[in-house]
């Protein structure tokens, strides 16, 4: 019965928002509705369970005959799948965008309704999108999506934020009017819009060039969706532009949009050789370009921004493949990086509210004032370049695994190489900040990192690194579920 | 005189869209960035629309007048096929709040640079 | 005639005291990364084709070296440049995508 | 058909025209045309229910937001 928590999900989040916007002012409201607010959000994709639903109860219909549908039956309803898959993502999400919420009604003065109700609006578009069985209802909620995280950008109110916003949002209206210019020309084809009715339709059908074309147009907006190659600087200007917990939340999004769009992709036109080579070539070009550029990087978050996006690149190369291996590894990798990249992005975020500044000419020396944000960064780091003991190691060392399995053994290599140079450029930002000498620091007034950690930052990092760790230790339960999903998905193509 | 509307739709539509792409890509001003962004969305709505156009058809509006009459068959034969105009509906609405939040966005970095242009706003960003 | 090594090094200098550990590092990850990623992309072309457009890249990166500098300006947040390869790859993709192999 | 076709005519000449203008009030007011154009293109093309839509925002409101955005900040192109 619990499956009529499903809509839950999308709806919640959605009303919250309008109230939320409609507090702004009252100080007290605002902080008490986002706190509980995000209790339910947590709850609700844990009480709820597996199934799907259908908006309005409308049942399927055999197809009538003169409609030149030919299917057998049609779905009538915009139909929300959940599953293990849609669980786990939107527990993620949740949880990550608890710990934007809570750090910003404990951290700022004012809690600002507005701004809350933006983080609601993102996470009802990314929860609809991971649902939605529906190709035009994913439609919708990437442009709200689109929308709401360049809200989230502005928000924190200096000149470089907007700049990145205006860039997200022309850019974004680009792509979006691609995604549905593809799905215009398949609903002019097929006439249908169900994504189930949709791929057995395509099935053995996908040669015509209107088809081929709708493909190029979807692959151009899961692009930009989910910054890849071209959209890649974009991404990174808008990561590093945000207050870093909003950077957490919107790299989380990023991938689990990421991971959401390409397995509708692989669902509808999974058998089509040309799309896997060209979403693969697109993701090394992504992979090289951001661990490369990180390297190089004279401010942290800029460096952990195209880190970020780096890592978007090798989330992307496994689900591309196309196997059962590579797109469980994918999915575990999409889970694990956004887990460790958000730990780093709040250390980092309490470096800049310490030192006013991430530039590293004026950091340095940091590792006595603040140890133990030095011991929880560098766990971020071991997390995120996949060092043994954490959990991007597990998925790493199964996406390496699954590409050379695939037959392709350079993208092992190129994999392996790439997980180096995240390394390397991650361990400069830790050395330039903690380990070298510097009386830069001095001169910016000391910033009292240790003391003044605020006790919800302090938690979220220790518990984000206990779950690193955990999941590190035992990636049975998870990965093998997520397998499962894999095998499923790849069954009917 | 005998014109093909729905194959000029389409190429209406194609010229929109490569206007506006034409418009984002090349014009240095703003607002006509702006304006660029606009003229995509409408292209786009535009093939929609064609889509669901039926030559000789009727809107597909019922109405009761069509229930007592009895005519609901021949509506249904004669309807345009309308699930395209919804989405349209959808769209229009979304570009519209996206192109209020870009004029926002634009009067913000006016006050700051005294310029829309392009060039001149993102300069500082030429490594 | 100089080596790669201080030409390399000379023109990390020019812009900036920390940058040039992490700069050599750069450099020489994406001389690796380029052969790699042209043979994961170029693989399902037929070898006649593959040669002369290995070549063709290698005189491309030999000629454009050092490659960190050009890299990180065209990775740049400059609008025109976004808008140059987003346009490009927007081309190439439906390109590849219709048009075939 | 006649009519469709001279709409047609009018939303990509007046999409051309917007673009041209340095006057930045002047396009505005031009592509307020250009909505118009598409709502009556859209009433023609048996989609009444959008073609209102359309009216309201694109004849009215997006070029009234558009004009704001000008009078706020610069008339003419620089």
């Amino acid at each position: 019965m619990n499956s009529e928590l499903i809509p839950l999900m999308v709806v919640f989040p959605l009303i919250s928002a309008i109230l939320l916007n409609l507090m702004h002012g009252k100080d007290r409201a605002v902080r008490v509705y986002g706190t509980l607010a995000m209790v339910v959000v947590i709850a609700v994709p844990l009480l709820a369970v597996y199934g799907n639903h259908l908006f309005g109860a409308h049942p399927a219909i055999d197809t009538p005959a003169e409609t030149g549908i030919a299917l057998g039956r049609i779905n009538l309803a915009i139909e929300y799948s959940f599953g293990f898959l849609q669980r786990a993502l939107i527990f993620l999400l949740a949880a990550i965008a608890t710990f934007a919420v809570l750090s910003h009604t404990s951290n700022e003065k004012r809690a600002s309704g507005v701004y809350l109700s933006m983080v609601m609006l993102s996470i009802a578009a990314v929860s609809a999108v991971v649902m939605a069985n529906d190709i035009f209802n994913m439609f919708v909620f990437l442009e709200i999506l689109t929308i709401s995280q360049a809200a989230m950008v502005v928000a924190k109110g200096d000149i470089g934020g907007y700049k990145a916003a205006l860039k997200y949002l022309i850019f974004g209206g680009v792509a979006g009017g691609a995604i549905l210019l593809g799905i215009a020309l398949l609903l002019g084809t097929f006439g249908v819009l169900n994504i189930t009715d949709l791929g057995n339709a395509l099935s053995g059908n996908t040669k015509s060039p209107i088809v081929l074309t709708a493909v190029g147009l979807l692959v151009i907006g899961w692009l930009f969706e989910s910054g890849l190659f071209p959209f890649h600087t974009i991404k990174s200007h808008i990561y590093s532009s945000a207050k870093a917990d909003v950077a957490a939340l919107l790299q989380t999004e990023t991938k689990i949009v990421l991971v959401a769009i390409a397995i509708i992709l692989l669902r509808l036109f999974g058998g089509l050789s040309n799309m896997s080579a060209v979403m693969v070539g697109l993701s090394v070009i992504t992979l090289a370009f951001g661990s490369v550029m990180a390297l190089v990087q004279t401010d942290f978050r800029r460096l952990l921004a195209f880190a970020a996006v780096g890592q978007a690149g090798l989330v992307g190369i496994g689900l591309s493949l196309g196997t059962p291996d590579g797109i469980a590894a994918s999915i575990f990798h999409a889970v694990n990086d956004a887990l460790a990249m958000s730990l780093l992005f709040v250390t980092v975020f309490v470096i800049y509210e310490g030192a006013k500044t991430t530039e590293f000419s004026r950091l340095g020396g940091l590792l006595t004032k603040a140890p133990r944000l030095a011991f929880l960064q560098i766990i971020g780091i071991m997390a995120v370049s996949g060092v043994p003991p954490f959990n991007a190691y597990q998925s790493e060392y199964r996406l390496i695994g699954a590409a050379f399995q695939a037959g392709y053994p350079e993208l092992g290599v190129v994999i392996i190489l790439g997980t180096i140079v995240t390394f390397v450029a991650l361990m400069k930002g830790f050395f330039l900040t903690f380990l070298k000498e510097s009386t830069a620091v001095a001169a910016i007034g000391r910033p009292q990192l240790s003391n003044a950690l605020p006790l919800v930052t302090f938690a979220t990092m220790v518990i984000l690194a206990l779950v690193c760790l955990g999941i590190g230790l035992h990636p049975g339960p998870l990965y093998d579920r997520f397998a499962d999903v894999a095998i499923t998905l790849t069954m009917g193509v | 005189m005998n014109v093909d509307v729905q194959l000029w739709s389409f190429v209406v539509a194609g010229l929109l869209v490569i206007i506006g792409l034409y418009a984002i890509a090349f014009m240095d001003n703003l607002v006509k960035k702006i304006i660029g962004v606009m003229l995509v969305g409408d292209g786009v709505n535009l093939v929609l629309i064609t889509e669901g156009f039926k030559p000789g058809g009727i809107v597909p509006i019922i109405s009761e007048k069509l229930f007592s009459s009895g005519a609901v068959g021949d509506f249904a034969n004669d309807a345009a096929y309308s699930l395209p105009f919804a989405l349209v509906l959808t769209n229009i609405v979304i570009g519209a709040s996206t192109l209020a939040v870009l004029l926002g966005i634009s009067i913000k970095l006016y006050q700051h640079y005294r310029s829309l242009s392009v060039a001149h706003i993102f300069q500082e960003d030429d490594a | 005639m100089r080596s790669l090594y201080d030409t390399l090094h000379e023109t990390l200098k020019s812009r900036g005291g920390t940058h040039i550990g992490g700069g050599f590092t750069a450099e020489y990850m994406l001389l690796a990364f380029f052969p790699l990623a042209f043979v994961a992309l170029l693989r399902g072309l037929d070898s006649l084709t593959s040669a002369v457009l290995a070549i063709l890249v290698t005189a491309l990166v030999a000629f454009s070296l050092p490659l960190v500098k050009k890299v990180s300006r065209e990775n740049s947040d400059h609008f025109a440049i976004a808008a140059f390869y987003i346009a490009i790859v927007m081309g190439l993709v439906l390109f590849l995508m219709v048009g075939g192999f | 058909m006649i009519i469709e076709i001279a709409i047609l005519f009018v939303i990509v000449a007046s999409s051309i025209l917007a673009l041209v203008q340095r006057d930045l009030m002047r396009a505005v007011i031009i592509i307020g045309f250009q909505g118009l154009g598409l709502a009556l293109l859209y009433q023609r093309l048996l989609a009444a229910d959008v073609a209102i839509t359309q009216a309201i925002l694109g004849s009215a409101l997006i070029p009234g937001l558009m004009a704001i955005t000008v009078l706020k900040t610069r008339r003419y192109q620089e």
